[in-house]
């Protein structure tokens, strides 16, 4: 069986896009094919114009698609502003050579560090920034995480698998808020795999709904959840 | 015990405290400790720094220390006494037919190339010819210059080089692959190829190595003040400063985004990939730095060490194992704590060895040996013995060591205020 | 009072600092299938593992027949007649349906055990002829059967079943979800069954929950949920 | 090419099969613990120092009487039963501790080594200060003197040569039976497949560890007292050079299955002298002068090491075979 079966879609630019559908439906496995952590059979990945199709995943990060993990991933030994600010990419301390140098990286790291106290701030973090972690909850390692997927230098696609998993209701809706809010000025397009639909549909601006490795639906988010064949494919036979 | 210290978290530390505090009452009688000692502690030292640069931050469990250590002794064994005969040479042409003519016996019939060979590979040629030839060129400042400008010019390179041998074939797999491959290659390189071959460096009888120190200009002069300086001054001068040299780099490249970005992929070299780093070429850069300083240490031992003999004297005990214990007992990825670590073991070490005859005059009636061959024995092998356990309870009760792992300073407190 | 088989009040539960069910409260009649419906991430399973001891419990109790089983561990909950199927790895792969099945016994004596794998080997003739085969070699139909017929060997009174028709195709999962009304029926077992397949589950279930995001949605009878012409716009949460 | 000897292909033959039996010792472990045991090598030449002992204390007395075959017994029983309580204890006492309390693969795989410089250490203690009844002193002794000598089909070889194949070839029928037939053996291969799994199907997930390590450490000390009197002396840092061999037929045997770890264990035990001794003729002959480089015959090892983590870092048991061939089929339909 193929997880995903000639999927054609277009994900609209500064935008927050659901991709919702059942289990095994194929999402985690696009957003893995988007990623370049898999490799399709077939097809092409249009990116800005360029055919990313064959380029490897560090490759497509450099051209600013970045990916949250459904269980968040964060550097256990790293101080929560370390965890963030290593997210941006391309500072010139990282080199062997360039980092015995500060006056070579300084500029770029006040810059970083700013950027990254900002991101930190607007999800209420910045108060833990000196703290691991492992002393946060689960809700503000979710948040730690999305915040660090801003960081690179020019994210452009953000992947997001399941962003409000395990977070309170409280808590899912202010991260949507800031995921939508962030596409809104920022500009930064998000794709999300989400199953909390009652959340997310209120800051979707677009919706796909896959179903057995196809896409069954789209369109306005609302409308794709009432669609009967969306419904039919949740609710099983 | 371990209930009680679940209970009292800071018991661990005192502990810990107590430990090290027994360490050095016990090693005070050594406080008399000599020139040679210093100089030791600065070398394992530099070791101690390069393999927390490796495995401390980045991750690289460093297995194979012992070689490229040994690659630096080998700098001057191995390549500085030819180096050296060719400049002799090249400087008075003819030295190689004196020496065949004043020892015919062991030298008549060979061509100048095997002289070459033999300088460094035959026990007997070496011995002979290593001290004419470091008598000519002590004489020259130029060339003795030139000597040690080549010895560690070769021992930087060749341990960079042998560095990113050693891990290629795993530096794209998971940490245990990497551990086994770095273990395997160190051990039968310096056991087999470099024990086994007496054209490399003499084989299992080692090669004496031509001193390399410059006597020019100031010291020429210092030397005329103080009669002459002993090489083994020059040497913990060398060493203290190439630890202090390699403190500063490993300092400052741990506070800077280089050393958080190390410590991100050591956590998880997947994520830190998805965020665009290169995680396999950035660790055979850190192989190749690392093992370049643990190569400089070597060739730096090996001015005052001077017979150099491969399994021997660069066993994986003295430069693999016991680096790792004072790299986990004082912190791993944290400069000062891998200095204190060393320290520490260094002198718990040396206070066993001090204290294994009162030991062995005790327990030798009972098994029934000499005093003299147990106490012998109780040397060598007690203080290894002991940094075992040590390892294994440093990882039980404290497993960040005692000073733990900080956060890399990239700004100053200042720099931060001045831009919040 | 009506005495349940398994009676669940106010109970919170997530991995860790992951707080995935919210106050959930319900009971479970004897020879009874419970039908546990709801959107991927509504905390189905995790309601589940909770139930069994495999996720963390912050507040709330578990009374099974009587008495307060909340805190104790998998293992012990496996000895007094609770049993949980996983929705994945509920087989050893690499070993033979035989094996599998033996291991399944493991914690009985030889005579017991024989009888009770003759039985079990009765009721799904199927694996009676697949013996030899190694698990992974079985469809994925087959497995659940062989994972079903693990559960059964130690005789459970409840049997919390994660997804059984995840990954299979119609037909076969229909074929799964009739085995399962036979364990209430002729092995007279009481059922949670957990599914995302909501119809071919309320269709059989005695009483059905829905789940949506870590909160009960609706508990009462299975039918009436089904013949809620709102359902789906429930079932997502849009209601 | 010139081949080597019957003799030495027995000899051969012998050592790859004692190899094996550490291979699959180390694999054992590996899949329980989840981390290589770099000690592995050492738990071999503890084996090896039991029948050195055995013999200084005991045997040499009979050697030469028909008792003195005895030794092909007792010695390999006695070594099993010390060695596998040695590795078990390293188990209990170290890693299952460490590992509970959270320490990481770095963190397993450096107190392995600790365990191992322990070992070490203290073994070359015992020996230099056991009393020694017929050698003077125990360190450094070779046994070769004290292999009997046997004569099959005019090829002349020793006892141990002949019998190590075979009491190899009986143990992994043994285990594997062991672990097919068994209740307790099944138990084993589920417990390491799933043990989360096995846990709930109440099998004592510690207890099986526990039985692995033992055997693991058992294997190794039957091999070791083979190997005892095939090795040029009994050196308790031998064990560093025979942990690469070890690790290069585990890995070639891809880490994850005994019967590959059995495999990749002969393959590289039998390959790595027949190489080297076939070289060194061929070469002698070549040249027509004594070439010797039977010293570097354990680079053969690191070669399979490296050799095998750039192509195929699963070993043998991970290779996708159908994918191979059908490239090779679809490589030879375009050519």
């Amino acid at each position: 069986m193929k997880a995903l079966d000639e999927v054609s879609l277009e994900v609209p630019r500064g935008r927050v896009t659901l991709l919702i559908g059942p289990n095994g439906s194929g999402k985690t496995t696009l957003i893995n094919v988007i990623s370049g952590v898999l490799r399709p059979d077939g097809g092409t990945i249009i990116f800005e114009g360029l055919d990313i199709t064959r380029l490897s995943s560090h490759e497509r990060s450099k051209l600013g698609i970045v990916r949250s993990f459904q269980i968040p991933r964060l550097f256990q030994n790293l101080s929560v502003m370390e965890n963030a600010i290593v997210g941006r990419d391309g500072n010139p301390g990282e080199s062997v050579a360039r980092s015995l140098f500060k006056r070579l990286w300084v500029e770029f790291e006040k810059k970083a560090f700013l950027d990254a106290l900002g991101k930190l701030e607007f999800v209420g973090l910045k108060g833990l920034s000196e703290r691991r972690p492992g002393e946060l909850s689960g809700g503000q390692m979710k948040l730690l995480e999305i915040s660090r997927t801003l960081m690179p230098m020019n994210p452009k696609l953000v992947l997001t698998d399941e962003p409000v998993a395990g977070v309170n209701p409280v808590l899912a809706h202010e991260i949507l808020a800031f995921i939508k809010n962030v596409a809104v000025e920022f500009g930064v397009t998000f794709l999300i795999v989400e199953h909390r639909l009652d959340v997310a549909v209120e800051y979707a601006d677009y919706a796909y709904a896959m179903h057995l490795g196809k896409v069954i639906a789209e369109g306005e988010p609302r409308k794709v959840l009432e669609d009967p064949k969306v419904i039919e494919s949740y609710l099983g036979m | 015990m371990a209930s009680l210290i679940a209970r009292y978290p800071r018991l661990q530390s005192l502990l810990i405290v107590v430990i090290a505090a027994a360490t050095i009452i016990l090693a005070l009688p050594l406080l008399g400790l000599t020139i040679t000692d210093v100089f030791s502690i600065a070398i394992i030292l530099i070791v101690v720094l390069a393999l927390n640069f490796m495995a401390g931050y980045a991750g690289i469990p460093n297995f194979g220390m012992a070689l490229f250590v040994y690659i630096g002794a080998f700098a001057l064994a191995g390549v500085g006494t030819r180096v050296a005969l060719a400049l002799v040479e090249l400087t008075s042409p003819g030295f190689i037919e004196l020496l065949r003519s004043s020892y015919p016996l062991i030298l008549g019939d060979s061509s100048s190339f095997e002289v070459f060979v033999r300088v460094a590979g035959d026990p007997m040629v070496n011995r002979i010819v290593t001290r004419k030839v470091e008598s000519v060129i002590e004489a020259s400042s130029i060339l003795s210059l030139t000597l040690t400008l080549a010895v560690f010019g070769f021992a930087i390179i060749a341990g960079a080089l042998t560095g990113v041998l050693a891990s290629l074939a795993a530096v794209r797999l998971r940490e245990d692959y990497l551990a086994i491959v770095l273990l395997a290659f160190s051990e039968l390189m310096v056991s087999v190829v470099f024990d086994q071959t007496d054209a490399l460096a003499g084989g299992p009888n080692g090669a004496w190595v031509v001193r390399p120190w410059p006597r020019v200009g100031a010291l020429e002069g210092l030397a005329g003040l103080l009669g002459t300086i002993p090489d083994v001054l020059i040497s913990l001068a060398v060493g203290l400063a190439v630890l202090a040299a390699c403190f500063i780099y490993v300092e400052r490249m741990a506070n800077s985004p280089m050393g958080r970005m190390l410590r991100a992929m050591r956590d998880d070299d997947l994520t830190i990939r998805v965020y665009g780093r290169d995680v396999a070429v950035t660790r055979l850069k850190v192989m190749a730095i690392g093992a370049a300083m643990a190569s400089i240490a070597g060739a730096i031992y090996a001015t005052v060490y001077i017979q150099v003999k491969a399994a021997d004297t660069y066993d994986r005990v003295t430069w693999t194992f016991v680096p790792w214990a004072m790299m986990i007992l004082g912190g791993m990825a944290n400069n000062w704590g891998a200095v204190l670590g060393g320290i520490i073991v260094y002198l718990g070490r040396k206070a066993i060895y001090y204290y294994a005859p009162a030991i062995a005059s005790v327990i030798s009636p009972i098994l029934g040996v000499e005093a003299s061959i147990a106490g012998d024995i109780l040397r060598a092998q007690l203080p290894n013995i002991l940094v075992g356990v040590l390892i294994i309870l440093v990882l039980y009760l404290r497993p960040q060591g005692i000073i733990p792992e900080k956060p890399s300073k990239t700004l100053s407190r200042r720099e931060i205020e001045a831009i919040t | 009072m009506v005495e349940y088989m398994l009676s669940v009040s106010n109970l919170n539960a997530g991995y860790g600092k992951f707080h995935i069910v919210f106050d959930a409260s319900f009971n479970v009649a004897e020879r009874e299938i419970l039908t546990v419906v709801g959107p991927n991430g509504s905390g189905k399973s995790t309601l589940l593992k909770a139930l069994f001891g495999l996720a963390t419990i912050y507040s709330g109790s578990v009374i099974f027949k009587g008495s307060n089983i909340t805190g104790y561990p998998p293992h012990v909950k496996a000895r007094i007649g609770l049993a949980y199927l996983p929705q994945t790895d509920n087989v050893f792969a690499e070993l033979s349906v035989r094996e599998n099945i033996i291991m399944a016994s493991y914690t009985l004596d030889e005579n017991e055990a024989r009888d009770r794998i003759e039985e079990v080997l009765s009721v799904y003739p199927i694996l009676k002829q697949r013996l030899d085969y190694k698990a992974k070699s079985l469809s994925g139909g087959e497995r659940q059967i062989l994972a079903l017929a693990m559960t059964l060997i130690r005789r459970p009174e409840l049997i919390m079943l994660d997804e059984p028709t995840a990954n299979l195709a119609p037909l076969i999962a229909r074929d799964l979800i009739k085995k399962i009304v036979q364990l209430r029926d002729e092995l007279k077992k009481t059922v949670i069954l957990v599914e995302q397949n909501a119809r071919a589950a309320l269709e059989v279930g005695d009483k059905a929950l829905l789940m949506v995001s870590g909160k009960i949605a609706y508990e009462g009878p299975a039918g009436a949920l089904l013949k809620d012409v709102e359902l789906g716009k429930r079932y997502l949460g849009l209601r | 090419m010139v081949l080597p000897s019957p003799e030495f292909t027995i000899y051969s033959i012998a050592y790859g099969s004692s190899l094996a039996l550490l291979c699959l010792g180390l694999t054992l472990t590996y899949m329980t613990a989840k981390v290589p045991n770099f000690a592995h090598g050492t738990l071999a030449i503890l084996g090896s120092a039991i029948t050195l002992i055995l013999i200084d204390r005991v045997y040499y007395q009979f050697k030469g009487e028909p008792l003195y075959y005895s030794i092909y017994i007792v010695a390999p029983l006695v070594a099993f039963l010390i060695v596998g309580l040695t590795a078990l204890i390293q188990y209990l006492l170290i890693l299952k501790p460490l590992a509970k309390r959270g320490v990481g693969v770095i963190g397993l795989m450096i107190a392995t080594l600790a365990f191992d410089v322990i070992l070490v250490n203290m073994l070359t203690m015992a020996l230099y200060l056991a009393p020694s009844a017929y050698f003077g002193k125990l360190i450094g002794q070779s046994l070769k003197g004290f292999d009997a000598g046997i004569s099959i089909l005019g090829v002349v070889t020793t006892f141990s040569r002949i019998v190590m194949p075979f009491v190899a070839v009986a143990l992994a029928i043994t285990l594997h039976l062991f672990l097919t037939r068994t209740k307790f053996g099944i138990a084993m291969r589920a417990s390491i497949e799933n043990p989360s799994l096995a846990r709930t199907l109440g099998i004592d997930v510690d207890k099986v560890y526990m039985v692995s390590w033992f055997l693991a450490g058992g294997l190794a000390g039957v091999s070791g007292s083979f190997l005892s009197f095939i090795i040029e002396s009994v050196k308790p840092a031998a064990g560093s050079l025979v942990i690469v061999s070890i690790f290069a037929g585990s890995i070639l045997g891809g880490l994850g299955s005994i019967y590959g770890a059995l495999i990749g264990g002969f393959l590289v035990g039998f390959m790595e002298p027949m190489t080297t001794i076939t070289l060194q003729n061929t070469l002698t002959a070549l040249l027509g002068k004594a070439v010797i480089i039977t010293q570097y015959q354990r680079l053969f090892s690191l070669l399979v090491v490296i050799v095998v983590l750039l192509l195929a870092p699963q070993g043998l048991t991970g290779l996708n075979y159908r994918g191979i061939i059908g490239r090779a089929r679809r490589v030879g339909g375009v050519g």
